[in-house]
C-alpha cells in the first residue's frame, strides 16, 4: 500500500461536528519526502481539523490513516505517529505550557524517553540552531507574539521529527518576524503541511498546493 | 469571606483542616492527570473572575462564584480552590495559612453541595427552569458559605456571635447579585457549550 | 471597601513583581516554606502577649530583610486589616467580661479588646512572615519546592498549571472587559449589569475551557503520556544552615515566652 | 485649539509600561472628517495600546486628548468618547460574549440607554444593513472568522459611531471575508484610524498613513 517515499497516505477520510455538520467527506491525502504542502481554505473549511485527524488527535468517522509505514487506528498507535510529526498549534499560548523556555522545549525529548541531561542538551542545541540561545531561562508567557513562534517550534523541532505539520504559523506576526519564519522553515530539512490564508507566505513556501472547500480537498 | 489567621479556635482549626484534606484527597483521586490541563485553566479563570467588583450603592462585593465552580468542577472544586486560596494568601496575604483549611471547607463544601443539588436542574430542556436552577445554585452556594463562616466564628467564641450575624445580613445582596450572575452564566453555558454541563449536544440540537 | 485596596490583587503577572535581590533570596526554597509554617502554627498556637509581640517584631525583621516593596506591602497589609475591621472593633462590646469603659450604654470588656489585640498580632505576624519568606518566591520555584516536600504530585502539577494560566485568561478577561467599555458599558446595580456579567464569566469559563482542550492536545503531541518531570536540582547550602541556626532559636523562643 | 472638522486631536501624548519601557514619546496626532489613516509598525510598537489611549481604557502618563469638542481628562469624560468612537478589537473573540448574535449587537444600544424593544430594533437594522440578517438567533461563538468580524462590526455600528477605531481587522481572515470587510468598510462615511500589518489591505483603505516604532510616529 505504501512506498518508503511516503510519510503519509490517507484515503476515504470523514469527520463531522454534531451542530456543523460534515466538515471533510472522503478525502484522499499523500504526503511525500521533502514535499511542503500548502493547505488553504476558507475559515471553518476543516483544515485544522484535517491536521488533528492526521495525528489521531481526534478519530474520523470513516477512513484510512497510514503513516510511518503502518496503518493507525487506536491511540496507542498514534502516540508514535505524534513523536514523528511536529504539530505547531495555531495559538503558541495553547503549546506553551511549561513555566520556562528550557523546560518547554525539553518536554518533548523527556517524553521520547531521553534523559534529563540529554533532553536539556538537545533542547540548548535546537534553541541556539534556531538563533534562540539565551532565552532558556525566560519565562514563557512573557515573551512576544514572534518570540513564542520561535520557542514552539523550537520545541516542536526537538523532538526530531520528520514531519511538520503547521497551522497558520504566520498569523499576527509583523514583516521581519515572518520573514525570520520563511528563512528558518526554508532551511529545515523536513516535510511539511503548512496552513496559511497568507498567499505570498505560501507561495515563498511550498512545493504544491491544496485547497479545502466544502468538505473536499482540491489540487490547486 | 476569607477569615484571617488567629482568629479561630484550636479545634475548629483542625476540623477543617481534616475535612478539606479528605475533600482534596477525593478531589484528586476522581480527577485523572487527562483533566488536569482542564481543572487548572478553570481554577485560574475563577481566580480571576473573583477579582470582578460590582458595585450596589455607595459599597461594592467581589464576587465568590463558588455555586458555578461546583457546577463545572464537583469534588475537583476542593483541590482548584486550596490553590486558588493558597496563591491568594502567600502572595497577597489575602486570607490566613493556618485557617487554610477552614477557608477552603467554607468555600469548596457548598459548590460540591450546589453541584449534586443542581445538577439535574440547570440541565432541563426549559432554559427558564434551567436558569432557576443556576440562581438556586448561585446564591444557595453563598449562603450556605455565610452560614458555615458564621458557624466557625460562633464556635471559636461567644464574642463572635453578632459578628456573625452580621456577616450574614451584609452578605444577602451579594446572594442575589450570585443568583442572577449564574443564572446568566448558566444560560450561556447551555447554549455555546452544552457538554460543558454535561448536555448531549447531538440530542439537544441535532 | 476603599477601590484602591480591593484591586491590590488584580496585579498578578505571574507573581513576577518588581523586586530586588535580598538576603532572603539566597535561602533555598523548601527551607522558607518549612520554616514560615512552623511559624504561622507556632504563632497562631500561642496565647503570651510576650510572644506575639516578638511574632510581629520578627514578621517586621523579615520583612525588612526581604526587602519587601513598602507601598505594595502596606497596601496588602491594610487590605486585610479592612476586612477584619469589624469583627475587631466588636469583639470588645461582644465579650462578656469586667467592664472596661463605656459608650453610647454599650459596655467594652477588658477580655474582648485583649482578645481582639490578640488576633490582630497573630495575623499582622503571620502575614509578615508569608510575603517575606513565600511571596517573594516566583510561583514555579514554589510548586518545585512544594513538590521536593512531598506535597501530591497532582496538586503541584495543578498549581503550576494555574499559575501558568493566570496570566493568559487574566490577559483574556481584561481584553473582555476593556472590550465592554470600549461599548460604553458602565457597572451599575442593575439587572443589565449583572446579566452582562454573567455572560462575560460565562463566555470566559467557555474560552478556558476550550484552551485547556486544546493544551491537552498540545500535550499529547509532544508526546505526553501521563507522567510529569520537574527539573531543577535544590540543594541546602552553607546559608541555609546559617538561616537554620538562626531561625530555629527564635521558633523554640517564641514557644518558650509562653510557659514563662 | 480644534476645527468642527476634527475629531481627534492629540499633543505630546507619552506612555510607558512597568517592564517594557516608554512605547509611546510625545506623539501627536489628529484625525479629520472623513480620513482612513492607516497605523502601521512593528509587533509591540505600541499600536494597540495608542488606540486605547484614544478612548481612554489607558491613562496617558503625559499629553492632552481633545475629541468629539472637548478635552478629555477622567473616566467620566471618556464614556461619551467611547459611545462615539467604534472600537474594534484586536480578536473578535474578545469582543463577543452574549450566547446570542441578536443580544451582542444589542449590547451597545442598551448601555446608551436605549429601552429593550428600540435595542433590538436598531441590532436587527444595523445586521440587515450589512447583509447579516438571518443571523439574529446564531450562536456568536460557533461563527467563522469571517462572521465573527461582520458581527463585531455590526455591533460597533449599531451605537452609531462618529468614527472607527478598527486593530487589525483583516486578521486570520480568508480572502473572500478580506474582500468583503474592504468593500464594507469602504461603503462607510465614518473616519477611521485603521491598525494593520496588511500592506495590500492598507492601500485598498487608507487615505493616509502613518508608522509607529521606536515610540514615534512617522508620516510615510
Ligand atoms: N469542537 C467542535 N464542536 C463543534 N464544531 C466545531 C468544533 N471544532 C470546530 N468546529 C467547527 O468545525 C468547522 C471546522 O473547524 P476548523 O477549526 O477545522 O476550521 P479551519 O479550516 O481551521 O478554520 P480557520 O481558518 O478559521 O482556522 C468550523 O465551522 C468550526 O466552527
Ligand atoms: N499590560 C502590559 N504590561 C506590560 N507590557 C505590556 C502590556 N501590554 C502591552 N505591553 C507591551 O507593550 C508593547 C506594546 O504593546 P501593543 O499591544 O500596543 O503593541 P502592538 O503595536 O499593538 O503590537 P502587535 O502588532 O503585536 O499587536 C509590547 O512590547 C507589549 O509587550
Ligand atoms: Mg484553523
Ligand atoms: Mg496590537
Amino acid at each position: 500500500m505504501s512506498s518508503d517515499e511516503s510519510f503519509f497516505k490517507v484515503t476515504g477520510l470523514s469527520y463531522r461536528y454534531p451542530r456543523r455538520g460534515v466538515v471533510l467527506d472522503q478525502v484522499d491525502f499523500e504526503l511525500k519526502r521533502g514535499e511542503r504542502v500548502a493547505l488553504t481554505g476558507p475559515n471553518g473549511a476543516g483544515k485544522t481539523t484535517f491536521l488533528h485527524l492526521l495525528v489521531g488527535l481526534k478519530k474520523p468517522k470513516t477512513g484510512q490513516i497510514w503513516a510511518f509505514g503502518k496503518t493507525r487506528n487506536d491511540e496507542k498507535e498514534f502516540v508514535e505517529v505524534r513523536a514523528r510529526a511536529g504539530f505547531l498549534f495555531q495559538d503558541p499560548d495553547d503549546q506553551l505550557f511549561c513555566p520556562t523556555v528550557l523546560e518547554d522545549v525539553a518536554f518533548g525529548p523527556l517524553n521520547l524517553g531521553k534523559s534529563r541531561t540529554e533532553a536539556l542538551q538537545i533542547a540548548k542545541d535546537t534553541l541556539t540552531s534556531l538563533g534562540m540561545a539565551g532565552f532558556e531561562e525566560r519565562i514563557t508567557h512573557q515573551l512576544s507574539g514572534g518570540e513564542k513562534r520561535m520557542i514552539t517550534l523550537a520545541a516542536v523541532l526537538a523532538m526530531e521529527p520528520d514531519v511538520l505539520l503547521l497551522d497558520e504559523p504566520s498569523n499576527a506576526l509583523d514583516v521581519k518576524a515572518r520573514q525570520r519564519l520563511i528563512d528558518t522553515l526554508l532551511s529545515l530539512p523536513q516535510a511539511m503541511v503548512i496552513v496559511s490564508h497568507d498567499a505570498d507566505f505560501v507561495d515563498q513556501l511550498s512545493t504544491r498546493e491544496l485547497r479545502l472547500e466544502n468538505a473536499a480537498l482540491m489540487v490547486i | 469571606m476569607h477569615i484571617v489567621d488567629g482568629a479561630l479556635s484550636v479545634p475548629v482549626l483542625a476540623i477543617g483542616a481534616v475535612l478539606t484534606a479528605a475533600g482534596v484527597a477525593l478531589g484528586l483521586k476522581k480527577m485523572d492527570y487527562d483533566h488536569l490541563p482542564q481543572v487548572g485553566v478553570l481554577s485560574a479563570a475563577f481566580f480571576i473572575a473573583s477579582y470582578i467588583h460590582l458595585p450596589i450603592g455607595f459599597s461594592s462585593v467581589h464576587l465568590i462564584l463558588n455555586g458555578l465552580i461546583g457546577l463545572a468542577l464537583g469534588w475537583a472544586a476542593f483541590p482548584a480552590l486550596l490553590i486558588a486560596l493558597f496563591l491568594q494568601a502567600v502572595f497577597f496575604g489575602f486570607g490566613g495559612f493556618v485557617v487554610l483549611g477552614v477557608n477552603t471547607l467554607n468555600i469548596a463544601l457548598p459548590a460540591v453541595l450546589v453541584y449534586y443539588g443542581c445538577r439535574y436542574g440547570i440541565q432541563s430542556s426549559s432554559p427558564k427552569v434551567a436558569a432557576i436552577w443556576g440562581a438556586i445554585g448561585g446564591a444557595g452556594s453563598i449562603i450556605l458559605t455565610t452560614l458555615m463562616v458564621a458557624v466557625s466564628l460562633m464556635l471559636s467564641g461567644e464574642g463572635f456571635a453578632l459578628a456573625a450575624k452580621a456577616t450574614f445580613i451584609a452578605h444577602i445582596p451579594v446572594m442575589i447579585i450570585e443568583g442572577f450572575v449564574t443564572a446568566s452564566a448558566v444560560l450561556l453555558i447551555r447554549k455555546v457549550k452544552p457538554t460543558f454541563l454535561g448536555l448531549d449536544e447531538e440530542r439537544v440540537y441535532g | 471597601m476603599p477601590e484602591f485596596l480591593e484591586h491590590s490583587g488584580t496585579s498578578w503577572q505571574g507573581q513576577k513583581v518588581k523586586h530586588h535581590r535580598s538576603i532572603v533570596d539566597h535561602i533555598d526554597p523548601r527551607l522558607r516554606v518549612v520554616m514560615a509554617s512552623l511559624f504561622a502554627l507556632i504563632t497562631v498556637l500561642s496565647q503570651s502577649f510576650l510572644s506575639l509581640c516578638v511574632a510581629v517584631g520578627v514578621g517586621l525583621l523579615l520583612a525588612l530583610l526581604a526587602r519587601l516593596n513598602l507601598k505594595r506591602t502596606l497596601r496588602r497589609v491594610l487590605a486585610m486589616d479592612m476586612f477584619m475591621i469589624f469583627l475587631i472593633i466588636l469583639l470588645p462590646f461582644t465579650t462578656p467580661g469586667e467592664t472596661w469603659f463605656s459608650i453610647l450604654g454599650l459596655s467594652a470588656s477588658k477580655e474582648g479588646f485583649l482578645h481582639a489585640v490578640v488576633i490582630l498580632l497573630k495575623a499582622h505576624a503571620v502575614v509578615l512572615t508569608l510575603l517575606a519568606l513565600i511571596g517573594t518566591l516566583s510561583a514555579t520555584v514554589l510548586g518545585h519546592a512544594l513538590a521536593r516536600l512531598r506535597i501530591p504530585d497532582k496538586l503541584v502539577h495543578l498549581m503550576l498549571f494555574t499559575v501558568r494560566y493566570l496570566e493568559v485568561i487574566g490577559q483574556e478577561y481584561k481584553r473582555m472587559r476593556r472590550a465592554m467599555k470600549a461599548r460604553a458599558f458602565v457597572l451599575r446595580t442593575d439587572r443589565h449589569t449583572w446579566r452582562s456579567i454573567g455572560y462575560l464569566i460565562g463566555m470566559l469559563l467557555v474560552h478556558s475551557l476550550e484552551r485547556s482542550e486544546r493544551i491537552m492536545d498540545a500535550m499529547k503531541c509532544r508526546g505526553y503520556q501521563g507522567k510529569f518531570y520537574l527539573f531543577d536540582d535544590m540543594r541546602l547550602s552553607q546559608k541555609d544552615l546559617t538561616f537554620s541556626l538562626i531561625f530555629t532559636p527564635v521558633l523554640c523562643l517564641l514557644i518558650g515566652l509562653n510557659f514563662l
